[in-house]
């Protein structure tokens, strides 16, 4: 089983991301969870969410304490927050953010997106993690978002956005 | 478990909110509160689309919701809601009634803890509360059997020898607000498996008008009041009868209880609600390392399959049994209950308190719960 | 045909309530209930709170409700009245109702089910837009527990929760004005009628039932018992409410006021007073005072009332 | 609780269609006084029939025709209300 | 027991009434339900007479009647309130959150039991509603014992270590109608035993502003909810501290258990209420018959004594637990927590129902009981 | 002084709710409770009902309240309140209170709390007369659990639980008319407000407080996420909601109508409309209807409210 | 033990009957019990009160099913109610009546009460019951009838009404 | 949660005094722009202190002194409401 941390402000879009990567994962055969913690603190407000994903049916329903992978959606949260917190051995930390990050991975989602005149950096860093993990393909992320929001958004801004995360890591 | 290849991602919110679209109940009463609203938000969103016919009553309380449900449900109109925590407390009086009165309502519920302090996280307190209300009380382990159980749900309350009120259980947050794989019925197969909406006394039946909710004095109560607990008896039997019928149709057996790996267990762990997943994955790593262990998962909470419990206990010398619910100064309720079903056996029972307000379970507390090394209140920070 | 006959017609054969309940002996209520039911010509649901309507109508297995009749709580009886409203109209529209009678829903609720604890789920109802008639039979206390106080409950009465006693002169607050508080939610009907008053109220109730959405009607009912007078007294009584101007009878009908009797000459509320055990205290010296204060509200109250009716009036002849 | 039904047969969740045996007969419930009216008085304005709380004035044909002492409470007010002054109460005999 | 000679003539609603005009709190809200409204109808009178100096809040229902108490008990006054019933159903949210901010409320109730159908009469279906919510609950036999109960309960509710609401139950009808010979004590004495009202953190109190009645997330909301079991705990020794104390006041001792000729007994029984005085002359009866029996009286529901229970009972081969409340689909409250707390001891532990809606249990009843002869519901009219 | 000194005098130190808050960013709630708090002189005892408010303001451990602060559920602040002001009182006449300065009581709650199922116990209060402000924070709907419908949800707003859809237009009914419901009780002070009219809303509040009695006060919020609409628009969407005559700024003093503002030029509802995102569908050409109908009801409304004020003036400057 | 049942309508006293029989007793220094049986009927509608005697202290809560003697305090009672019903053998029967009545033991309570121009038929039956019992005493009524109602009526007017129904047993 | 208490060292019903320490630093909140005033222009007039949903302004012998970033989620209302038109929103590069 592999476990991902989001951080996040609330507000920008950790929750989506989460089951964004968990969907594509789930159309590429794997068994999926995904979850947000909430406070009462509202938009702007540190958050979190999980996604959990294994060849096997995931059953379990405890809390994620030692994740795989951690990805930072908002770089201020950095100051206030301790993201390794719990990380696994050898585990990835991904950050929005330009240039590099206390040594964490660096992808920097905002002017990427900003590039592609969207808001979507959460869709950016998904695209950025699946890179980084190597699964799910970038394909199967792109119709997984075509799927759960392209009612509401043009699917081409949604597969730019994931597009240029994962081409960003991919490149290197 | 849903098979992933034909699942799709949801939350047990919006499982449960798709079950209600399929079965297309004809009165909805809502109140929002958390952690169960992105059922009634989903829900209301089918219908102003146009996917369902429901009448939508937006009350203004949650008595009001269970009232309103009541003299839906009894005037002819099969009638659904939803709550938690608060709600549920503030509408217990009513959940009463409508088991006194034979309402077959069905409520799906976010379990989450009571106040105070407030706190808007997952426990069995609510449930808890309910618990000699008469109301049926299934609770689901994820959101594919939150589904199932909102499916399964109409057919038993509203079977003739039920009629009760029946409140599918998720886990708050765990559980509802959870994206797991989960597959749904075809929109027919459910309308097909749960059918018309029949009961016998239909309040609008201006042929045979009928008083109902009486006044009855000592002379009769006990009597009135008992069909209730006879309806629960028969309705042991119904829950299987129903899952059965639904396995045919899914493939998935929600059976009032399942016994996972406890053929020969010597020590079984008790629990109800997303926990047990948690539980089997540590039942097959202690499994794997020898022990003889196994779980013991009351999907059916009201009626308590108590013969079924019995039954499955029969080889364990230890049962500990968890309650997601605090009972001070007294004996948690499926602690107590399970005891007294088991009393006699060779089992020694033990309780444990847990998970209260949203707190986390780890499979080492679980493990340490097997093991017998857990405190009564596990997962407390305690000083000593 | 006449009012009266009609209502006579409605009652035959089997009356919606049936002679033969355990309210007291000259009980007010069912005067209430007979007239309201009598004056809706189409079937009837009734939807009953807790309170002496109640329990005397419905004792186990014994009922004298000939109409469909539910009962479910004291607090409630408007959500529920919502849901089997709701519900007709969820079986109408797929045609999946028993028959095809249009039915018109009525409500029965005592004051402290109106106007305490069942004040919120009317309320919601109200703004929810319901079809129904709501009936408050207000005998100005909680009776059925035995006559304790209620916000129906006037100024100096003596109560069992305010009783008149050594340090005491009744109920010391007003009383809530829930026929203003009910036409302050801008349903199409709200009316304001006396049990002594039959044809006032007959036809308060017609227009309610036409209104085509959510009606309020607030009936003066008399509790020979609470009050503390003889049960023969029961018009008098509450004549002298109405004549006193203690209890206007109007109605507000999409939010104007109009009022339907004019009482003819100003009777002081003493009158009224006298009449009934629970104010005997108010003729201590040390009570003049409520008394005075009694009478200055309900001329402020009359007073604001045949205001808001004229400036009411004038509008409507303006537009 | 001789002759009480029991928990089997009862209706499901109390709900009782309206059997007039089991109303009491409240006729019993008087205190010494009963209604009696002299016809040739009457107008047949049908008053005390809208105030009985007790439905205990028979109206048939549209005509006042006497009260059912079976349900009649002796609560005076038909004597009160009578316009024609037309109603007594007078000892109840049985 | 009263010795009749000083006793007074008066119901179980009059003796509390007493009481709380000999305590004089300082603020009572109340809403009436039969059977407490004599308590609130013959207290409020006592105000109205000068004969307390009582702020009367007179609720528009009782969901406002624990509310205002709530506020009042915190705000630093002593505060008393009673319900019955519905009034307890309508209000146990509020009970909960009482509990959980340490609001040392004393309720008298007059158990009764729950709709539908509409009943008025004694059960103990109300009190067992809020059997979780973490306030106290005592029993008391008769109109002395509940006038006793009354006494002791503010001592035990604002003991610091405690601060729990406490509810005085008595039995509907049975015994808040029924007139007994009661004992009062005199007023100087009640005041004294009683002491002033100190709470640790009166909201009143501006020199320290604190904040009540906080949001907690899973963090924290378990410690926070635990400091009510915790408390429970502790109030096991305090109820009998004051017992103690209560007993040199009034040479009438009212410990959280009573055991009436269980020395040497093989069978026990176990209730709580008005049914236990019935039981004991049926007790007297068997042993004049040579049987041994005793009876277990339950004062204390809430915290159970629940080592005492297990000692009492250690001698007995059966033990038959009435329960005057039912647990449809479930098992009975008592009955299921005796038996955890007996399991693992020699006696066999049986459950019964009884008296729901004010069901009369006859001295012959008692005894199929004890002879185990009696259905799992006694008195119940069925066709078998 | 002038008041905005007093205001700033009265927030020195340690404010009543400190910044640091967990609100989102522009909500308007703030703002009514520091205004409304930092007009009275007197030290102040809260209540709050559940809702964005008590959530944002008070998790364990922290809070953000410097005074005296209790919250007990959702939907019984006002009878809380009863208690607390009870207890004072009580302690008061006995001598016992922990310090002898007067005390002024406080709620807040959103429209949830107050329109729909904190109702009745703000009612009950107000009928027993006990001494607060009650101040309901009207944002029009269930923010806290994510924009659900309320009874203060405007006619066609689109909510979670009345969303605008394929087949829906958003809410089907008008909103309660809460400010009316409050003065029906007829207490000493009964006022409508806004958060973006600082100084009508502190001089309500100090009339309010001086009123000796139960006050109410009905003041409009914004909530950026629920109306949607970026927050800087804070002041310019409460404006105009006042201008469009929708929220009239009036008071009810002891029963009588005066209105405190006057907007200047009739100013079309749609203005206000178009600035939020919850109103977006009725630019639909199927919502023509609706927009027409809130037009109509704010103008008949405006009228009536014209109405009764003016009469009300005649008769105080007659009497 | 002894165990009385009374029979009257709602609102005729039995209430008040059984409770100052109790209290009588009471200060006889016996042991004693008084309770109603309400239903939802209201004033007018048959009811029941009970007493309860014993030397030895009372503790039973049980309902009265056997009673050692009835009352009735309404006549017309005997119409409706089987004022027999469970009464032991020998027990005592005493009804408010002219004359005789079914063969129970009548008392005309009505007119001596009428005859002292009080209304308290209720206390001449109790007056009567304590000389068919012989306890308690006359003088122990009178003086428990002052301590329970004299706050509102007339001790005399009470003693009389007491006393009339005594005698009037006594006398035979 | 390390750091956290245990259960015995909470106060009694979770009854807290306020501790400034334990209020969330919502200047964190701020998502990419902050005010920024030109005091030559600022006349003193209170309305962005009256506006401020947050505290956030800083007012000093009654006259306006500065932002509290710490507490400044960045809304915008006081550069909207400043009659002055004193206050800007700048880029949060800090
Ligand atoms: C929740 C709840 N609280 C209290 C009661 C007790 N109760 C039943 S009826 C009633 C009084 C009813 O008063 P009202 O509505 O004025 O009707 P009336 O008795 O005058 O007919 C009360 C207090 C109850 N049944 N339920
Ligand atoms: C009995 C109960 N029902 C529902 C809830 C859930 N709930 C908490 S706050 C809230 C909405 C509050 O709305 P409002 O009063 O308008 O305040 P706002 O959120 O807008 O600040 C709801 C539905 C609850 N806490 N208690
Ligand atoms: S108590 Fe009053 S209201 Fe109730 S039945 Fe008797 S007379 Fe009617
Ligand atoms: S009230 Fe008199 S006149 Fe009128 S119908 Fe009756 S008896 Fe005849
Ligand atoms: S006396 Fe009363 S009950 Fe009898 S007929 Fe006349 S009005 Fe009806
Ligand atoms: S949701 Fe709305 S009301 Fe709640 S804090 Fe955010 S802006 Fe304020
Ligand atoms: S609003 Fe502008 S002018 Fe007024 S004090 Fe603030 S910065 Fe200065
Ligand atoms: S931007 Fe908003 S939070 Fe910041 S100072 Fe201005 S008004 Fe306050
Ligand atoms: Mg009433
Ligand atoms: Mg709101």
């Amino acid at each position: 089983m592999k476990e991902i941390r989001w951080h996040a402000r609330a507000g920008q879009g950790a929750k989506t991301a989460s089951q964004l990567y968990a969907a594509a994962l789930l159309q590429a055969g794997k068994s999926v969870q995904a979850f947000p913690e909430y406070g009462p603190e509202r938009r702007g407000a540190p958050m979190r969410a999980y996604t959990r994903f294994d060849e096997r049916p995931i059953r379990r329903h405890d809390a994620v304490a030692m994740p795989d992978a951690v990805v930072v959606l908002e770089p201020s949260l950095l100051r206030d927050v301790d993201v390794e917190d719990g990380l696994r051995e050898g585990g990835l930390v991904l950050v929005n953010a330009e240039g590099s990050a206390n040594g964490y991975l660096a992808v920097p989602a905002e002017r990427l997106a900003a590039g592609l005149g969207s808001r979507f950096v959460n869709l950016v860093m998904v695209g950025a993690l699946a890179a980084a993990l190597g699964e799910p393909s970038l394909e199967e992320l792109q119709s997984a978002a075509a799927a759960l929001l392209g009612a509401k958004v043009d699917p081409h801004a949604l597969a730019a956005a994931l597009a240029a995360g994962w081409e960003h890591v991919w490149r290197g | 478990m849903a098979s992933v290849r034909t699942a799709r991602l949801l939350t047990g919110s919006e499982a449960v909110a798709n079950a209600m679209r399929q079965i297309d109940p004809d009165v909805v009463p809502i109140y929002p509160i958390t952690p169960q609203t992105p059922i009634i938000e989903r829900f209301t969103r089918f219908v102003a689309d146009g996917e369902t016919s429901t009448e939508i009553v937006n009350v203004e309380s949650e008595h009001s919701a269970m009232s309103a449900a009541v003299g839906s449900a009894l005037a002819g109109a099969r009638t659904m809601t939803a709550t938690s925590s608060q709600g549920l407390a503030l509408m217990v009086e009513v959940i009463y009634i409508a088991a006194g009165m034979r309402a077959p309502i069905v409520m799906a519920v976010g379990n989450r803890a009571l106040s105070a302090p407030i706190n808007i996280h997952g426990d069995h307190s609510d449930g808890y509360l309910a618990r000699d209300s008469g109301a049926i009380q299934l609770f689901a382990e994820n959101a594919q059997e939150a589904y199932d159980l909102m499916v399964m749900a109409p057919r038993i309350a509203e079977h003739p020898d039920v009629l009760l009120p029946v409140l599918v259980g998720q886990d708050g947050f765990t559980i509802t607000h959870s994206a797991e794989p989960v597959e749904l019925l075809p929109d027919e197969a459910v309308r097909a498996f749960v059918g018309e909406y029949r009961i016998p006394a239909p309040l609008l039946d201006l042929s045979a008008p009928r008083s109902q909710g009486m006044f009855a004095m000592p002379d009769y109560y006990f009597e009135l009041r008992h069909q209730i607990a006879a309806a629960m008896e028969r309705a042991r039997e119904v829950i299987e009868e129903v899952a059965a019928e639904y396995e045919e149709l899914s493939g998935r057996r929600l059976s009032a209880l399942e016994e996972y790996r406890l053929e020969d267990a010597e020590r079984a762990l008790v629990c109800m609600g997303s926990t047990a997943g948690t539980v089997k994955d540590v039942v097959d790593e202690l499994r794997a390392e020898g022990e003889r262990v196994g779980l013991l998962e009351v999907r059916s909470f009201r009626p308590l399959p108590i013969e079924r419990i019995r039954a499955a206990c029969s080889g364990c010398s230890e049962v500990a049994v968890l309650d997601r619910a605090d009972t001070p100064g007294g004996v948690g309720a499926l602690h107590a209950e399970c005891a007294a079903i088991l009393c006699g056996s060779r089992a020694r029972v033990r309780g444990h308190v847990y998970g209260l307000g949203g707190r986390d379970l780890s499979p080492a507390e679980i493990r340490a719960v097997f093991a017998g090394a857990a405190p009564r209140y596990v997962g407390l920070r305690s000083a000593s | 045909m006449s009012r009266l006959k009609t209502l006579v017609a409605n009652e035959r054969g089997t009356p919606p309530l049936a002679g033969g309940h355990a309210l007291c002996q000259g009980c007010g209520i069912p005067v209430v209930v007979r007239t309201v039911l009598d004056s809706i010509a189409t079937p009837k649901v009734v939807v009953g709170a807790t309170g002496c309507l109640e329990v005397a109508t419905t004792r186990f297995p014994g009922t004298a409700w000939n109409v469909p009749w539910m009962h479910v709580a004291f607090e409630n009886a408007a959500a529920v009245a919502s849901g089997i409203e709701a519900a007709y109209r969820a079986l109408a529209r797929r045609g999946a109702l028993p028959q095809d009678d249009p039915i018109t829903f009525v409500v029965f609720a005592g004051d402290g089910g109106t106007y305490d604890i069942g004040l919120q789920a009317l309320s919601g109802a109200l703004e929810r837009g319901h079809r129904f008639l709501f009936v408050c039979y207000d005998n100005q206390a909680y009776m059925n527990t035995g006559i304790q106080r209620s916000g129906a409950t006037p100024l100096g009465a003596s109560t069992t929760t305010t009783p008149a006693g050594l340090e005491s002169l009744g109920k010391m607050q007003r009383r809530k004005d829930m026929t203003a508080i009910a036409a302050a939610h801008r349903i199409p009907f709200v009316g304001q009628a006396a049990a002594s008053h039959w044809y006032d109220l007959s036809r308060k109730v017609e227009q309610a039932v036409a209104a085509g959405g959510p009606a309020f009607l607030n009936v003066l009912s008399d509790c020979p018992l609470g009050w503390g007078h003889e049960p023969k007294l029961f018009k008098s009584v509450l004549d002298l409410a109405v004549e006193t101007r203690l209890w206007p009878l109007y109605e507000v009908v999409d939010g104007s006021y109009r009022i339907t009797y004019l009482p003819k000459r100003r009777v002081p509320v003493t009158e009224w007073l006298a009449l009934q055990a629970r104010f005997t205290h108010l003729q201590r010296p040390d009570a003049e005072k409520i008394v005075a204060e009694i009478q200055r509200r309900v001329d402020e109250d009359w007073d604001r009332l045949l205001r808001r009716a004229s400036s009411d009036a004038a509008a409507t002849e303006v537009s | 609780m001789a002759g009480l039904r029991p928990w089997e047969e009862l209706p499901i969740g109390g709900a009782v269609e309206p059997d007039p045996a089991l109303r009491p007969r409240t006729g019993g419930w008087r205190t010494g006084l009963r209604p009696q009216v002299d016809l040739d008085g009457c107008v047949n304005c049908l008053l005390c029939w809208v105030y009985c709380p007790d439905s205990a004035i028979r109206v048939v044909d549209g005509a006042f025709a006497g009260f059912d002492l079976d349900l009649c409470k002796g609560c005076e007010i038909c004597a009160a209300v009578c316009p024609a002054e037309t109603i007594a109460m007078v000892a109840d005999d049985g």
